[in-house]
């Protein structure tokens, strides 16, 4: 449905020029009117009419004048909202029943029909009188006027500074955490890499005829550091020219002693 | 005026001028250190009753304001207010004899979809919440409270602010039950109410 | 003020008061249908001369305003609060675990600049002296002493409130273990660890 805050009934001001050249009587309800709020503010204008109460209008007079609005209306070829037409013929309806027999198997009856339709104009004429009084009230700028100048309440804002313990013993473990000093100790060490291991164990094996300990190719002066170090390599180093067919590697048990000799120039290694 | 007021009544009085907004007798107390303002509030109120301006409370906000009989010497000078339109007054009508109440319930008693706009002018003049009158509003419309509203206590006994189903109820004696009956367009197409 | 005053003192009373400018005697009368407004002045004056508002004249000019003596009133300190900022709390710990310290060596604690701003904060919120912590402070957390702050002997026995390059010296001159591990082939001959 349409929403309704200009002229509902008519579809612009064209209708309005045809409806001001119209002579009839009806056209002063027309006239004076810059538009209907809806169906229902039509019917409590034409109740209005009938200068009575509104807990005493006749609700079959009030639908034969509706009726006859939106025929005229129609008459003019102007444009009728739908929901105009709805009440309409809602209302073409509840006439039908109010002046056929009564049928008591209808329910509600149209008495009752009709009674909720006078409470539905008798409360929607209370808020429009509602809204009017309001309206008359004193009002401010229109009746009565407030300070024109006044000076104003300035409101300095002073910081209230809040910190708790915890807040406070949080930021210092986050400071420290954040501080705490990550060494990174590189020192110098030594080593044996792979190759030297290669060179020295290549050398020496050359005059091993025998089976020899592992142990016997390290640096006899090397310090532990450097013994671990060089044994390591050497070991890979053994394991590289067995690989080569250069070296046989013996070991008799498990943890023992690794043994190894140059190999015989015709037979290849014999691996552990 | 005779002899010098009370300290507190001066403090109040001086507050309530400088004021830009009106304020509550709670915001007073706590401009003045914690004092107790309802004694001096009181008594302001009357030394000014019959005055050029007049101290009111509205909404349990007070505010100085010309004398509305007044009206006539100042307004020559001053922009009236916009006018509100007719819908936009039976919303604001509705919303202030009724509340709370939704928009649908508006529109229940309109007879008619009220346009979302018609309801934001009324929010924008910061006349109503979602939809409840305001202080503001109090102020604007010199009432005191919302038991001031022009013959609200009248509207109130007549029933005129039950709902049509709940008058139809009483009135009829009868259960209220949708029995399909063809309802008007625009019409109170809510659930019946049980009473 | 007792009874109705003269509706011509009225209406310059509420004129004056509605108005956004002070007004001289003349723009009165003109907007009062040409009244002689002198003596209604004069009378206003006298009758506010003792209240919270006062009526005056300012190079032939009038308006209502504060009485002197309440001038105050027009201006008011509120305290709001709000949470200290990280960095300013990371300060505050500092200053308290280190006490006395020098801004200096809050930013070498801190590892970055601290803005002299976050200090003033401090010292405004009156926890801290040039900078160490006031008897303020320990009121404010809860302390009876600095002895007090949780843990601080702990963190004095892991050398957490030392300078760091002591505690660096400290844990170079730490014996390193030898974890035997085998080196990469190819390596540089040198290994990282953390201690």
């Amino acid at each position: 449905m349409e929403d309704v805050t200009a002229p509902t009934l008519f579809s612009g001001d064209e209708a309005w020029d045809g409806i001001a050249s119209a002579q009839s009587d009806d056209a002063a309800l027309y006239l004076e009117l810059d538009g209907w709020e809806g169906p229902l503010d039509l019917l409590l204008e034409l109740a209005r009419r009938q200068k009575v109460d509104l807990r005493t209008i006749s609700i079959l007079d009030l639908v034969d004048q509706y009726l006859g609005y939106i025929e005229r209306a129609e008459a003019l070829k102007l444009e009728v909202a739908a929901d105009y037409l709805v009440m309409a013929a809602w209302l073409a309806y509840l006439k039908s029943l109010l002046l056929l027999p009564r049928d008591p198997e209808v329910q509600p009856s149209p008495e009752e029909l009709a009674l909720k339709l006078q409470l539905r104009l008798q409360r929607l004429g209370a808020m429009r009188e509602a809204g009017a009084r309001l309206m008359g009230r004193d009002r401010i700028g229109r009746d009565v006027f407030v300070r024109g100048n006044p000076e104003g309440l300035r409101v300095d804002r002073k910081a209230l500074w809040k910190c708790d313990i915890f807040s406070l013993i949080q930021a210092y473990g986050a400071i420290k955490l954040r501080n705490q000093p990550v060494v990174h100790m590189v020192r110098e060490r030594a080593v044996m890499t792979l190759d030297a291991a290669l060179t020295r164990v290549g050398k020496m094996l050359g005059i091993a005829i025998e089976w020899t300990d592992l142990r016997a190719f390290l640096p006899l002066d090397a310090d532990p550091r450097l013994r671990k170090s060089a044994l390591a390599s050497s070991f890979l180093a053994a394991l590289e020219l067995a690989k080569q067919g250069r070296a046989e590697i013996a070991q008799d048990s498990a943890f023992g002693p690794l043994m190894l000799r140059a190999a015989p120039s015709t037979s290849s290694g014999r691996a552990v | 005026m005779s002899g010098r007021p009370d300290d507190l009544v001066r403090a109040v009085e001086a507050t309530l001028f400088a004021a830009e907004q009106p304020m509550t007798a709670q915001e007073l107390s706590v401009h003045l250190a914690g004092a107790s303002v309802a004694d001096a509030l009181e008594e302001l109120a009357e030394t000014y009753a019959e005055r050029g301006v007049r101290l009111v409370e509205r909404g349990g906000r007070w505010h100085f304001q010309t004398a509305p009989d007044l009206a006539h010497l100042l307004r020559r000078e001053k922009e009236e207010p916009r006018r509100l339109s007719r819908a936009a007054t039976e919303a604001l009508a509705i919303v202030a004899y009724h509340e709370p109440v939704s928009r649908a319930e508006i529109e229940a008693i309109r007879g008619v979809q009220t346009a979302k706009g018609t309801l934001d002018v009324l929010l924008e003049a910061g006349w109503i919440r979602i939809y409840a009158t305001t202080p503001d509003f109090l102020t604007n419309f010199g009432l005191e409270s919302r038991r001031d509203l022009p013959g609200i206590e009248e509207l109130r006994a007549a029933g005129l602010l039950d709902p049509v189903d709940e008058a139809f109820a009483v009135l009829t004696g009868a259960d209220d039950e949708d029995t399909g009956a063809i309802e008007p367009s625009g019409g109170d197409g809510k659930s019946s109410q049980m009473d």
